[in-house]
């Protein structure tokens, strides 16, 4: 049974959302209690495979619908015929990632999101952006990569335009699904110069054969600019604080995860389709680097000056979700420039691997710090009616849980010890010092501005007088809300006191996912 | 910004058509001259064969039992990516019903109301009025052939689905069947959904083997598991296995689900159109 | 290849103990305080008016907490071109935020196809 | 060069739908403009499966074996899945484009980039 764990963690979810409309009717908590059922389902079954995966570096497939699922080549043959799902390490993190997301979002909306009748959509649409997420993760075939990218993307659209009453969140919607489509245009017309040359889909089979030809490298780029959009890097931002501040809260936690996984889209291109330095005549991989350090400086700098000034709270934390994608690219973007280099891989043995250490543990580091921030955000409009700064004042008298959370979810991502994103900070800043000083100083920099911006929030939302004629909601806190932002400040300590550990289980063999292919 | 973006676009136009200097020419894609040769009555032929759709061609009729080798790569190799679109196509209805939600359930509008707008239907044609009703039974009929058959012509869940919906824009567009879309939504809903269900389900029955395993295509040729020999041969409508079941799954739910799109978008054009009259 | 990353720290010559560094902390507050209650002035009275801000200029005028809108106006200030250009960039135009991508695209192919680098 | 045409006529159609959708400033002909660049797409696809003087890929009532020859089986069903898609995220721009009609009276890009400007 256990061989078919990666095929029904995509599958259950999708069974759950097509018969939801109809158990829906049945009301509400029925409803809430399967859709909580099959997300913690779905998490067990991740967890399950964390030892195999995880601490035996196996690496599972599982071929859907062939007579024996575990042979990815059918005998005789020198390539996959069917759709070909590949759980390695560093798929399995990410899926880890968006497994706790999914469940500590829904269990932070679950009264966050007044009930209403367009509550069942929004369930549904939520289980789906899930599903899509963890099928873009596991997928090995790269026109299935691109149908759930799609399906990521028109759920996550449809979900950012959910306040339908207000005048800006369709459009906002619109802008999120325009840019997802373009994105996933040209990701397909970069899968279709693959098939033109090598008549396969299949990512491990194409890097086996991968020649660098002018047509790959065209693919290359136009993988390349189409994830990077989607994961909001840097000259392709703008529409990142657009959407992100229309968004109800926990869709921007989860917005926050999917662009992770567009980014984890944008790292396997890199390695697990183009990373083959065998053939004679390679991309030149120092170039692809620079290009994507270039991409993650930029977007560090632009995201956290413009956070500076921003007075609109969601808005500020969108500018930041662009910067912190920054040291993310960073640090892969070091370990590609490496990759390849004519040292005998000294160069990235002594750092290239630390710095993409730093960068895969920086994702996990960030986005749970960052979706701590936006659903405190979420309280923030919930008692304010608004997401300005300006009116907002002395939250830290009435909500004591929030501004302990929000103070450990903003020293966190600002990388002040002992958090969680101090250890993946230094691991970046120590390695990329020895690739080039210039990158590690502007890092430090922008960090020393994340704490900047961070304390503007705190003094205005949570600091001065307590006034309680600006307040549209006096209630306390549910107590869905405040489980889940406290499980959120639970894992950003844990793996904060834990750091080696977290690195030796999770980000580790995320690594060796991500390099090694047989 | 303007003639950066200009010259951009110049210049990846010039790399394009370099590319295609590079691509192979038009009409000589990759592929063994030797794969139409006539074969034994092996399941799963591997000789000679070096590429995915030369795999398909010359195993997909002995494999899924399917004549439409396209069928079969849609319905079974590439099963997954069926059950990926047929979410999209869900998910996209789901989505228009949310952010339409409001619109929809405004208080019905009255008879007389509707009647006012469009002048309907005393001063419309007979031919529009009535000519529909002769023509949806064929239209139903016409994309219902397509999606039994989806294994053995040119058609399938998609196609016929599609054409199927077209009948319900016709409707929509000619007759007082408007008046009901309230009641009509719901039923729509319903039947997309257990179109999707009973894919997934059909997927899951096979999770013995693995997930949409075709576990009917070499069965008793009473449940559609006739063995039909390689090449040209008139077609049997009780072979392929899964394949028509799926197909009629996902004909079921993209008529359905094409139709609450439809009937949605006029609801809200209708809404539209009475809120521009009281207005003016 | 060993991945500990103790190892790994110590090639980057950095030791990092998040135990260590909070017991640390917390000696070195306790410290302080010690040192604060010892050596420091204690004619410091809650009840007075010492514990009030000092405000020189007008007091009335300002009894309401500074919007965060005017925060770091210096920094927006002496900064004012570099803001002025990015905000004319973030201006929620749709096709501006499409030519940013056709433009880095084209700027790819020069580099990794033309192989201008 | 003959042999090229179709490839040329690909080149074109997303010449244009990126050149409409960089251009034009209706949010309806940016939905039109997304559908020509899939059908650029799609025709790629087409285009790569094709075969000189092949038929269908569908042995109902097909030509003696000796004689027969088939395109691609596989771009047309991944062109089969895109189309829907497309299909499927025009209908929810359009729905889209519906809302912002209606909450903002205008469809242009230039009026509604006002609406969200934060300093």
């Amino acid at each position: 049974m256990t061989d078919n764990f990666p095929v029904l963690i995509i599958a259950l979810p999708l069974l759950v959302a097509f018969i939801l409309p109809i158990v829906s009717r049945a009301g509400v908590k029925p409803r809430n209690i399967l859709v909580f059922l099959v997300i913690l389902a779905v998490n067990i079954m991740l967890l399950s495979l964390v030892p195999e995966v995880m601490i035996r570096g196996k690496i599972l497939y599982s071929v859907i619908g062939s007579a024996d699922p575990a042979r990815v080549v059918p005998e005789g043959l020198t390539f996959p015929v069917r759709i070909v799902l590949r759980v390695d390490g560093f798929s399995l993190f990410m899926a880890l990632l968006s497994g706790f997301f999914s469940l500590v979002c829904f269990i932070f909306s679950l009264r966050f999101i007044p009930e209403h009748g367009r509550k069942n959509y929004y369930v549904l649409l939520f289980l789906l952006m899930m599903t899509g997420m963890l099928g873009l993760e596991f997928t090995n075939d790269l026109f299935n990569f691109f149908v759930f990218l799609e399906i990521l993307s028109i759920s996550g659209a449809a979900l950012v335009s959910y306040r339908t009453d207000r005048s800006h969140p369709p459009y906002a919607g619109y802008k999120y699904l325009l840019v997802s489509t373009i994105a996933t245009s040209f990701f397909l017309l970069g899968v279709a110069l693959c098939y033109a040359q090598y008549g396969s889909l299949n990512m491990e089979y194409i890097h086996r054969f991968m020649n660098h030809t002018l047509l790959d490298r065209m693919a290359l780029v136009f993988m390349l600019a189409a994830l990077a959009m989607k994961a909001g890097a840097a000259p392709m931002h703008m529409w990142v604080p657009d959407t992100y501040s229309e968004a109800p809260a926990p869709v921007t936690a989860m917005l926050v995860i999917s662009s992770q996984a567009s980014l984890y889209g944008l790292f396997r291109i890199c390695f697990t389709l183009f990373g083959n330095p065998i053939s004679r005549d390679t991309i030149n991989y120092h170039t692809l680097g620079w290009i994507i350090i270039i991409m993650g400086v930029l977007s560090m700098f632009v995201g956290v000056t413009m956070a500076l000034v921003q007075h609109d709270v969601k808005r500020l934390m969108a500018f930041h979700s662009v910067s912190q994608t920054g040291y993310l690219l960073m640090g892969i973007g070091v370990g590609v420039a490496v990759y390849t280099l004519n040292d005998g891989g000294a160069a990235y043995n002594s750092y290239g691997r630390v710095a993409m250490a730093g960068g895969i543990f920086h994702i996990m580091n960030y986005s749970i710090s960052k979706g701590l921030l936006f659903l405190t955000a979420g309280v923030m409009f919930r008692r304010f009616g608004t997401c300005d700064l300006d009116r907002m004042t002395g939250m830290a008298h009435r909500d004591t849980v929030t501004t302990a959370v929000f103070i450990i979810g903003a020293l966190a991502i600002s990388g002040i010890p002992p958090f969680n994103a101090f250890s993946s900070k230094l691991l970046l800043y120590e390695s990329v010092y020895r690739f080039s000083p210039v990158l590690s100083i502007i890092a430090m920099f922008v960090s020393v501005l994340t704490l900047a911006s961070f304390t503007k929030v705190f003094y205005s939302a949570f600091l001065g007088p307590c006034r309680s004629d600006i307040l549209v909601d006096e209630e306390p806190l549910p107590a869905g809300m405040i489980a889940g932002m406290t499980i959120m400040a639970a894992a950003i300590i844990v793996t904060g006191f834990l750091p080696s550990h977290t690195l030796n289980l999770l980000v580790d063999p995320a690594i060796s996912g991500l390099v090694t292919i047989f | 910004m303007k003639l950066g973006s200009l010259l951009s676009l110049v210049l990846i136009l010039g790399f394009l058509f370099v590319a295609v200097l590079r691509l192979h020419p038009v009409g000589q894609p990759l592929g063994h001259p030797g794969v139409m040769k006539d074969r034994g009555s092996a399941v799963t032929d591997t000789a000679n064969i070096f590429t995915m759709d030369d795999y398909y061609i010359r195993n997909g009729q002995a494999e899924t039992g399917s004549n439409n080798i396209v069928a079969s790569v849609v319905f079974d190799y590439r099963g997954f990516d069926t059950l990926g679109e047929a979410t999209v196509l869900f998910l996209v209805v789901s989505s228009i019903s949310m952010l339409m939600y409001t619109i929809l359930k405004q208080k019905k509008i009255k008879k007389d109301h509707f009647f006012k707008i469009y002048n309907f239907p005393t001063d419309i044609s007979r031919i529009i009025s009535f000519g529909p009703y002769l023509l949806y039974p064929i239209i139903i009929i016409f994309g219902a052939y397509l999606v039994a058959h989806g294994h053995l012509s040119p058609g399938g869940g998609f196609q016929g689905g599609a054409v199927m919906a077209s009948g319900t824009a016709l409707l929509l567009i000619s007759s007082l069947f408007t008046i009901h879309i309230q009641r009509v939504r719901r039923v729509f809903s319903f039947f997309e959904s257990l179109g999707l269900a009973i894919y997934i389900g059909l997927g899951f029955a096979g999770i013995g083997t693995s997930f949409l395993h075709n576990f009917l295509a070499q069965g008793n040729p009473l449940f559609l598991g006739r063995a039909i020999p390689f090449g040209p041969n008139p077609g049997y409508l009780n072979s392929a296995g899964l394949l028509p079941l799926l197909s009629l799954a996902i004909g079921i739910e993209v008529f359905f689900g094409i139709s609450v799109i439809l009937v949605t978008m006029y609801h809200v054009a209708m809404d539209g159109d009475i809120k521009d009259a009281q207005e003016s | 290849m060993i991945f500990d990353p103790y190892i790994l720290l110590q090639k980057i010559k950095i030791i990092w103990m998040p135990a260590v560094f909070v017991s640390l902390f917390i000696f070195l507050c306790l410290i302080v305080w010690l040192w604060g209650r010892l050596f420091f002035r204690n004619d410091y009275n809650r009840g007075s008016g010492q514990v009030k801000p000092f405000n020189s200029g007008n007091i009335e005028e300002i009894d309401y907490p500074v919007p965060s809108s005017s925060l770091y106006w210096g920094f927006r200030k002496v900064l004012g071109g570099y803001y002025d250009f990015m905000q004319r960039l973030h201006n929620g135009d749709l096709n501006d935020y499409l030519k940013w991508m056709i433009i880095f695209t084209a700027v790819c192919f020069m580099l990794i196809l033309g192989g201008l680098l | 060069m003959t042999n090229f045409f179709l490839y040329i006529t690909v080149v074109l159609l997303l010449f244009f739908g990126v050149a409409t959708l960089l251009f034009k400033r209706n949010l309806i002909k940016i939905v039109i403009a997304l559908n020509i660049l899939e059908s650029g797409v799609n025709l790629f696809f087409i285009t790569l499966a094709f075969k000189n003087d092949a038929t269908a890929p569908i042995f109902t009532l097909a030509p003696d074996l000796a004689e027969l020859k088939m395109v691609l089986p596989t771009p047309q069903a991944l062109i089969l899945t895109n189309i829907v898609i497309g299909f499927a995220t025009s209908a929810l721009m359009l729905a889209f484009a519906v809302l912002v009609y209606r909450n903002n009276k205008t469809l242009d890009i230039r009026k509604l980039k006002g609406i969200e400007i934060h300093d």
